[in-house]
């Protein structure tokens, strides 16, 4: 029996502990593991980095609920509708607890993760410059090119304890197959320390190795497999289901207040146990809704010869 | 206080605005002001262009763009999508479904910076919740720096950079979508997140980016642009209706104006038709 | 009409010209554009830089036939069989004249080519230290890392005024699928100030559009799109034909000295116009047996929504 | 002149060496020496090991383990492919189509080569047409450095690093495929493509190397390992009928001797058939 493939509770008991970094929303807007979020914040978790791009809302979320200690990203926010309440409160009142934010932009972490990826402790880049994200970055030092001599940004590398990915297919070993946009997913599954993969479906290894140019994680860097359709929801997953935009809206509007958080936290997240209550909750026409309708296969490549 | 939303928002969630500004009545037909902005905004991108195409209304003026007088622009998405033809439904991000259905290609935002970095973005889009008189750009921190210690309540935290950051710097011509008020209009900024020409002339050279700068701000009153030797920020038109006394008012320093100054061209009916064909229930654009 | 459809000989007569710098040979033993080298040699190019990882014979064959006047490479020969013999007279005796070799590792020359796609200068990597590569390497430097102070080399970046580039399909724009192995291929096109597509055949737009994942080079990246069914031969091509490892080892006996490379070339080159030609005197028989018999197409992804 | 062929080849093109050598007579089996070579390989590889599979005899020594002791080996390939499962059909080069068909990833040669610079590749396979006592290898130039003005009859050029270079800087453990002559075998390489040990001792950690160094030296004598303080190499294990006299005479150094020294089991029977059954022709295996 494969010993990777895991419930979400055993693989966020087994594999998240207290104090650690974890890179996640790595796709930007979609595939983001809210589902593996969900679960970190019913087991408790405390003193989290969290590393990412924008992660939609899936870091205000675990900032509410007093997982997080440090947020090191691009963006912290509610995509299509402003402001993360539970990321200001944290930053400007300190509420639950302070936070400390290291900024970046989406080339920035890109590039640090990619330095992780590529085994070199930094990487050059023009991006930044003049902007007041170096200024006291412990992560971001002016250096000069040793050929043209031209001023360029040095980002340290950043190597995540755990990256949690969501993805749409894979096999029991892990062997990932993605589609759509993958951002920063690929450099982030390599420069990880370990990694739970959050899968709509385990599917045959035949599947994945039909297909190696599909997969954009390799077992052998995956530590747990979960199965878990719907996942990602809200946000949307490419060939299984779209974007929860109301979702999002009603997020936004329900946090504004801590009280609100609360409420929202404990019927969304604290009050169930396990994603499929999650998805009584959200209940049948609405996944009616959201799945989805049309096919639109790509066309096959022969790998024969 | 929902500063750092501004104009980029929608039905659902009525803009911090009068409300008396965002329905028009000209000689020949009505619009809303974000209507007017999305079509402002959609002519800055001409044909055979490539847009690094930022989120909320630069995803509609991308699709406008596209579909009247620039067919051959080409969008880049920071989340890893190149698209040569519209999303055939209005997107609220750039992740969503119909963004990738029909893309050229899907890959990676380290391939597309990368571009981006060597020169092949002609205009890039980006938002801003302040903005100051050489265009740089702040969503970031407002009312002072990060505070070595927390908790301090006293400046507001917005939500960052983005890819707005990549996109000021790298992009050889930044466009920029804000709502035009005194407290967004800033002698200097708080925070430079995005860099526009810092303290102006050659100063984007002197700090090691290798070109670009704003080539055009759109708001909510006007469209402002760039003193090519000074890099101070004038005002170039006004949009119908607004006087330009209002706008100076509503600008934090001593805005120069254009001896050519123009009237905003109002939404065309073909853009008008297009906008709200793809954006029927007014997301974006009804305010 | 297209204006990027060209034929070969129009490709390599409005592209390619003397002097130039030109990466190919980018997926290493597959996909090698040999049917550009070949049109390459008959309009008599001479002076070109080439670039590239190993090249297999492609870069040994325009060595040989005078066209070269330095080599920018990891490693020139015949993969399965050893040396290249003009490469050898090329460097050893100056025959047909001399040449300058600046030698990388396929890591340097991925990272050189990296470091352009990327628009940085250069990029740094712990390869190559200790070893006699940047010995008076003009593209290579010991540096120190500003974060962790430990050495490094940094490879200067690799700007190729073209690169040339065989893909199994593409659209009349040059939005070009490809899969198996695809090396370097990503970044050397990225990199090029231009680019010919070899493709085996031009697909409808849809067929690309269907797959946005298998897109490796977006076509605004092509300057021309040359279709050339088995342009690729002697290497492979996944799903379209295998590699004619005979048509290698022949190679490597024939070219041994320089009367018979003459006699080589003469034959497979020079005597013949068009790809058609060669693919005639290659023969049915030959054709048939390398062509692709089995069928393994890939699991469709679903893009709809 | 062959030198940089060497054993790595095949029946088409027959080695360089005396053929009398090529074929064997033990007690119970018939085996040819490249058989013997590619067990004794296949034997270095352990199972669950991330290796960097060369080309030629590395090929089928990355097979031959799969099928034996190292079923749950991965295999790189610099090309772009990562393998767990051997290729259904003898490969005569990495790219051959067989190679990609069933592959878990196909993909970038950068991914696979960052991985390795992070230390993911615990063992890779090269081949070498000189060494030198601390294991350097040299694959680029023989009888001399690269002469600044050309033509220079005084060297042979050879092929280059490909990506040896990388895997002798980069793997957790270098493992190295050649024939054993004295002209290959000699006190320092006339130039170092790939770094052994350098000078010895601590010289890896000191020119920047973050880890590795040779770890087996597979000859078509012997096997030779390297010291673990002075890292100077010595000869482990002497091939079946090789008498050791005959491996020293053919080092260009005062080759030490284990103390321990064995002789190299050779294939089994199980190894032979599976070699002869993936190389049926014996392209590789024959001689």
């Amino acid at each position: 029996m494969n010993r990777k493939i895991l419930s979400m509770q055993e693989a966020i008991a087994q594999f998240v502990r207290d104090g650690m970094s974890i890179v996640a929303g790595t796709a930007l807007e979609s595939l983001i593991p809210f589902s593996a979020g969900h679960e970190i914040i019913r087991q408790g978790r405390r003193d989290l980095t969290l590393i990412g791009p924008i992660s939609d809302i899936l870091f205000d979320l675990l900032i509410g609920a007093g997982c997080v200690r440090k947020v090191v990203a691009a963006w912290v926010g509610n995509v299509m509708m402003g402001s993360g309440y539970n990321f200001r409160r944290a930053v400007e009142e300190g509420i639950p607890h302070p936070i400390d934010v290291e900024d970046h932009s989406n080339f920035t972490i890109a590039l640090a993760l990619h330095a992780a990826a590529l085994g070199v402790p930094y990487l050059p880049t023009k991006t930044a410059l003049g902007s007041d994200l170096p200024v006291n970055h412990p992560g971001m030092k002016e250096i000069c090119c040793p050929f043209t001599g031209e001023k360029l940004l040095a980002v340290q590398a950043i190597h995540p304890d755990i990256a949690i990915i969501q993805v749409q297919r894979c096999d029991p070993e892990g062997n990932a197959h993605i589609w759509g946009n993958t951002g920063i997913t690929g450099d982030a599954a390599r420069a990880s320390r370990s990694l739970i993969l959050v899968t709509e479906e385990i599917v045959s290894p035949d599947v994945i190795r039909s297909d190696p140019n599909r997969t954009l994680i390799p077992g052998f860097l995956v530590s747990a497999v979960v199965e878990e359709p719907w996942g990602a929801h809200p946000s949307p997953v490419q060939g299984y289901y779209n974007r929860d935009h109301g979702f999002y809206r009603d997020y936004h509007e329900e946090t504004k207040t801590l009280e609100g958080f609360q409420k929202w936290l404990n019927r969304w997240v604290k009050g169930i146990k396990t994603r499929h209550s999650y998805l009584q909750l959200l209940g049948e026409d609405r996944i009616q809704e959201l799945k989805v309708k049309k096919e639109a296969l790509s066309a096959p490549a022969n790998f024969g010869y | 206080m929902d500063i750092e939303r501004g104009i980029e928002n929608g039905k659902l969630k009525p803009l911090n605005l009068p409300v008396a500004i965002f329905h028009f009545q000209v000689q020949y037909m009505n619009y809303t002001l974000p209507e007017l902005m999305v079509a402002a905004a959609a002519r800055e991108i001409r044909d055979g262009e490539i847009i690094f195409v930022g989120t909320r209304l630069p995803l509609l003026a991308f699709a406008l763009a596209k579909k009247t007088h620039a067919p051959r622009a080409i969008g880049f998405f920071e989340s890893g999508i190149i698209r040569d033809t519209p999303a055939q439904e209005v997107l609220y991000t750039m992740g969503d479904s119909p963004n990738i259905l029909g893309a050229i290609q899907c890959g990676s935002t380290l391939d597309l910076m990368g571009m981006m970095q060597q020169g092949w973005v002609d205009a890039g889009f980006i938002g801003g919740a302040e903005i100051d008189k050489y265009g740089n750009l702040n969503t970031s921190y407002i009312s002072g720096k990060p505070p070595p210690n927390h908790p301090n309540p006293g400046f507001i935290r917005l939500p960052g950079s983005g890819g707005a950051c990549d996109i000021a710097a790298l992009a050889r011509r930044l466009l920029v979508i804000m709502p035009h008020e005194k407290r967004r209009f800033k002698d200097r900024v708080d925070y430079i997140t995005s860099p526009g020409y810092g303290t102006g002339r050659n100063w984007r050279e002197t700090v090691g980016l290798p070109w670009g700068g704003p080539g055009a701000v759109i708001t909510t009153q006007g469209i402002l642009r760039f003193d090519p030797v000074t890099k101070e920020m004038y005002l170039a038109s006004n949009h119908p209706g607004i006087p330009v006394e209002e706008i100076l008012a509503n600008t934090g320093w001593d805005l120069k104006v254009a001896s050519d100054l123009k009237e905003t061209p109002p939404p065309t009916r073909e853009e008008l038709n297009f906008i709200r064909a793809y954006d029927p229930a007014g997301f974006w654009t009804r305010g």
